[in-house]
């Protein structure tokens, strides 16, 4: 679950990092409000969860109070990659004497959280990495030995600092780790890391992204609601059913497979036939009768799908079960889309019997391939034309 | 021979009377497993299929040596579960369960790596010995035995090649699902070194996904330390757009780290027949 | 610190162990109104610091309004191995069906603290394990690698339990770890641990012993005040000046020393050469001139004093400091006690001089046995029989 | 040779810059001690008498090597600085500082026995081998360099035994005070073991007080493992009131364990000289 930076804020400082002053509106009304406690001249902060907002002008200052109802409403029109600003943060103007970057985000290749540290601060750290990778201080962070104070004042001492600031600094970091483990982080990011002409040290940006898994235990961040409608409809439809479903724009191909791994093996196969993949659908472990309906469903409602790929294994799940499933669609909605079916693995001749009943194309000891295969000759059957591509 | 699991291996599984359980406790012993007991705290005493249910693993230990665990317990208790069977050094555990927490997997592979205890996964569908024996929940009858060692993060994956492999005549020594999520027990690299001396197996197939460094981590091992065997790979989700999450937790591609170009590149360079479709692979495993 | 029992299951219940129903009163009145919240019968738990409750009779039933101010008010009027009871604990009555023991305390041989889970509930922990040690099951707690639930449950099992009591047990008695070390205990004891007629745990009683050192970041255990008034008045003068002060009924022999070794060392001393410490006193690291005179000042004071022995170093002290409090003490108030000074180290030689001025004796480069032989000396002149101790 | 500390000690002061730490800097010059460096967080660059003052353990070590540290800081930092020494393995950390919380004292024992590093104390005066050199805050000129070896868990008595002794002309190896505490780093049987090969040392003095089991867990080392050299010992507080606390953090009794009795009984079986004055232990000296 990715996190607005004024969530990610609120946990920060609940982890004892200084953050700045202000607070969360929806409206120039509020914004007048917060920024009269406050004190002009004040920053607003559009609320996505997207990146580039500052090259999508998404942040503004104002000076006096008709400024800031001319910004807030200006951004609160605005869309950022697609997302609409629907709220702002409205904060004190820092003056910044020094921009830092503290972050900690899973290594790959190591498998670990990893403390990244940079003097470079207000740059993507991707960047950084790449162009300057000798200004990025790392430490590996095992979560069963977290480094004390002074492992992260070594840190902090190589990117630079000294003396009060130095230490304000590496305490600030010390609870961002805190606060990783804590909140169950996957990754959190301070961006910049700003050190103001007070010499306060503050996050004067939040990027935080929690454990889904966790949230079952992670009250805080559990209670920040989110709105459904932000999804596309049919993708919320599907996380209502805990369905994982991903809608890719012109495909003509829609996919119901169980297991991801198949799923996007399916999409490969598709793509190299000649088919665009209108979705990527995975059922998970727990293919009940109702939910491979429900994924049915989905897929057959996703505009411009012509033909659909199921491809289940009776593992985990039943072959029945889902078989019964599909039926119960079909027997339904008689929907119109070319679909072939291939599942084997447990109770998989009665799944068969119950397709079979119904006219189903279906590929019992065949692979993926030749399922895809046979999905797309039954569209050129039909008329319909491949994208072009050939892998 | 083959690897991880054979005939002889005796079977505990961390959440037997549980409904997943209760199940896959019925299919371990339906393939012949040894199965010697059941874990479910506060239960001990109790039968699964007539599986001896103990309270902890240390009291099972107390009765029969155990060599390998299965765990089905729900996400939550996963963390308690792997502390029990690595505090007790179960030498190989296997973490079926999906949605476990991230810092709790942190945890465990920490831990395992301390006690020197092997864990597979977790969210996986767990090892297979065609023939020999299991501890995962694959239906046992669509593998069959033979020489090619398959590794997969997919667990349908792992099921669509041995499916198709055993449809065209062709056995498998060991198939394991490494599992899906970013934090795993166990590595590609882990297996490949595993199926580096197993005189059973001849060929390996790794079933690659974008998202994560596993494959990149194989490709370097492979060209650092020169490989005895023919290896097949798959990278599955090279048409899937960026920056989206494709159900897989470990599956996520972000600026340009793991995708499915790096993946190929680097397994070619060390010298890996990369296959494009996942028939391909079966005429490469012939 | 200890803790009073309604404040020791305060703490268990925020750890997650189910405490009984209750409250804690001052007087009959409030009495009555918790009875009334929790339903007749009750029981009355006087609040003492000091053991031996329950054979003093400090612990009541009441099946009616009546009985209950007839025995808050018996109990109000009772003390307890010298310690007046001042609050009642009011708790509904529970029917026990098992009796258990679970405490946690440092283990002086392995230097770790230490679990211990016993099924004879409700005796004296230190009479069990001298009596059916068999019965008394122990796990060490590394505080680097503490166990996990199923190390506590082959534990609690070993204790006879089994099902779902047993699970509940365990859950609890993992939560009084957590506790033990959330809480910076030095002990903590549930005795008995009740399982009661409809299955529920219960701690029935909770001692728990704070590390003062830790009460700084303790916020808790911190808050829980303390009425210096039930220490003796001297004690609390000492307390409220940060000196280590301990009085003996019966006492001739006063002392100051820097250091508790030597402060000890110096009583035997006494002891074995036919005087009786009237009191112990530790001046600790920071021994000030202010703190030395505060020091001579409650020594003085002592009832039976008649000769006083300063010991003294100046190692993270300075002998200069402490012979201008010795003597700022000494000009003021011309103590009739024959007083003997042993003290070297650091600046020594000006220390010297300053009680030389003021004709105090001085043992410079004698032991503490000499200093004391001096004193007892100087007692017999004065007519002041000992104690007829010989060691 | 002596034991712990000599001539080539290099030692660094953790909170060289606080009041105490400027004050035992000067004292440890003065007593010509090998002080490469005084550690203070946010202080590197400043110097206390002379002394560079670094903001970790590890920038010291990039410029010399360290074998002993001196921890002057006040209670709430002592978890910190004794891991930052332990992290970076100073061989000996010597935490002076009293009143450090009895779960910060039980982290710090356990970090350091896993990593190898001796801690001594808290609540220490320290170590000295008269003559060489010290690592604690002891005045030096009370002790003199000579063939006894003192081990007390008071700082006070230490004096008391060192300067009566020296007083007679009776010289020691080294003095070393492991501490009031109830958990400290460094108890009697560690320190016999390294007084049993020290040539230096040809008499042992062993200062116990009431509480706890260090002088019991002494009397069955040197029972179980014959010792080599004379012991002579000390239980002070055999007259103290039991269930009182007598300053020291590690001196209270408690159902009958840890008794001045019990101590002496024990040692006494052992075969260690048990006096009843600290006179009589002068005499037993010569």
């Amino acid at each position: 679950m990715k996190l607005y930076e004024y969530e990610g804020k609120a946990l920060l400082a609940k982890a004892g990092i200084p953050v700045p002053k202000g607070d969360v509106v929806a409206g120039p009304t509020e914004a007048v409000a917060v920024a009269a406690e406050l004190g002009y001249p004040v920053v607003l902060k559009s609320q996505v969860l997207r990146g580039g907002r500052g090259k999508a002008g998404g942040i503004r200052f104002a000076a006096d109070g008709d400024a800031l109802v001319r910004e807030a409403e200006a951004l609160l029109a605005l869309s950022i990659g697609g997302e609409r600003v629907e709220k702002l943060l409205i904060e004190e103007r820092l003056t910044v004497a020094r921009e830092l970057y503290a972050g900690i985000t899973l290594d790959p290749l190591t498998l670990l959280p990893q403390l990244m540290i940079s003097p470079s601060g207000g740059m993507d750290i991707e960047t950084v990495a790449h162009s300057t990778p000798g200004k990025l201080y790392r430490l590996p962070l095992d979560p069963l030995d977290l480094p004390g104070l002074p492992q992260v004042i070594d840190l902090v001492l190589m990117a630079g600092l000294q003396g009060e600031e130095m230490l304000r600094v590496a305490g600030t970091v010390q609870n961002l780790i805190r606060a990783y483990f804590r909140y169950e982080a996957i990754t959190v990011e301070i961006n910049p890391l700003i050190i103001d002409a007070q010499g306060r040290v503050l996050a004067a940006d939040a990027k935080l992204e929690i454990d889904d898994s966790a949230l079952g235990r992670q009250k805080e961040a559990a209670s920040f609601t989110r709105r459904e409608r932000l999804l596309d409809p049919l993708e919320a439809e599907a996380k209502a059913g805990d369905i994982a479903y991903v809608r890719m724009d012109e495909g003509n191909v829609g996919l119901v497979s169980g297991g991801a791994g198949l799923g996007m093996a399916s999409m490969d196969m598709i793509f190299v036939h000649g088919g665009v993949p209108a979705n990527f659908l995975d059922l998970g472990g727990n293919a009940t009768q109702e939910r491979t309906a429900a994924a049915l469903r989905i897929v057959l409602k996703t505009p411009g799908v012509e033909g659909i790929l199921i491809n289940l294994f009776g593992g985990i799940n039943n072959c029945e079960s889902m078989a019964k499933g599909i039926a119960q669609v079909l027997d339904a909605l008689h929907p119109p889309q070319a679909i072939v079916v291939k599942m084997r693995g447990h109770s998989q001749d009665e799944g068969w019997a119950i397709l079979e009943a119904r006219q189903i194309s279906i590929v019992k000891f065949g692979t993926t391939e030749e399922a895809v295969l046979l999905l797309m000759a039954k569209l050129k059957e039909r008329g319909v034309r491949g994208s072009g591509h050939t892998g | 021979m083959a690897i991880l699991v054979n005939g002889d291996t005796r079977v505990i599984i961390q959440g037997a009377t549980g409904k997943q359980g209760q199940y896959h406790t019925m299919k371990l012993l339906e393939y012949h497993v040894r199965v010697v007991g059941g874990v479910t705290p506060g239960r001990g005493g109790a039968q699964v299929h007539g599986v001896p249910v103990y309270d902890t693993v240390a009291r099972v230990m107390k009765e029969t040596p155990v060599d390998a665990s299965m765990i089905v317990v729900p996400p939550a208790g996963v963390l308690a579960a792997a502390i029990d069977a690595i505090e007790n050094r179960v030498p190989l555990v296997v973490v079926i369960t999906e949605f476990v927490p991230l810092h709790d997997a942190l945890k465990i592979r920490g831990m395992a790596r301390k006690a020197g205890v092997r864990i597979i996964g977790p969210n996986t569908i767990g090892v297979i010995s065609p023939g020999k024996s299991k501890v995962g929940i694959m239906p046992g009858f669509i593998y069959g035995e033979g020489p090619v060692g398959v590794i997969s993060r997919s667990g349908t994956l792992t099921h669509e090649i041995a499916s198709n492999l055993t449809c065209q005549g062709i056995g498998q020594s060991t198939c394991v699902c490494i599992g899906g999520d970013m934090v795993k027990g166990t590595d590609f690299v882990d297996v490949l070194e595993l199926f580096r001396s197993d005189p059973e197996t001849e060929k390996v197939i790794l079933i690659g996904e974008i998202g994560g460094a596993g494959e990149e981590l194989a490709a370097r091992y492979l060209q650092e330390h020169p490989y005895p065997k023919k290896v097949i790979a798959f990278i599955a989700g090279a048409t899937a757009p960026p920056e989206k999450r494709m159900g897989h937790a470990g599956a996520m591609i972000s600026a340009g780290f793991g995708t499915a170009d790096s993946k190929i590149r680097s397994l070619k360079e060390a010298g890996v027949t990369v296959v494009e479709s996942l028939d391909e692979m079966i005429r490469q495993c012939r």
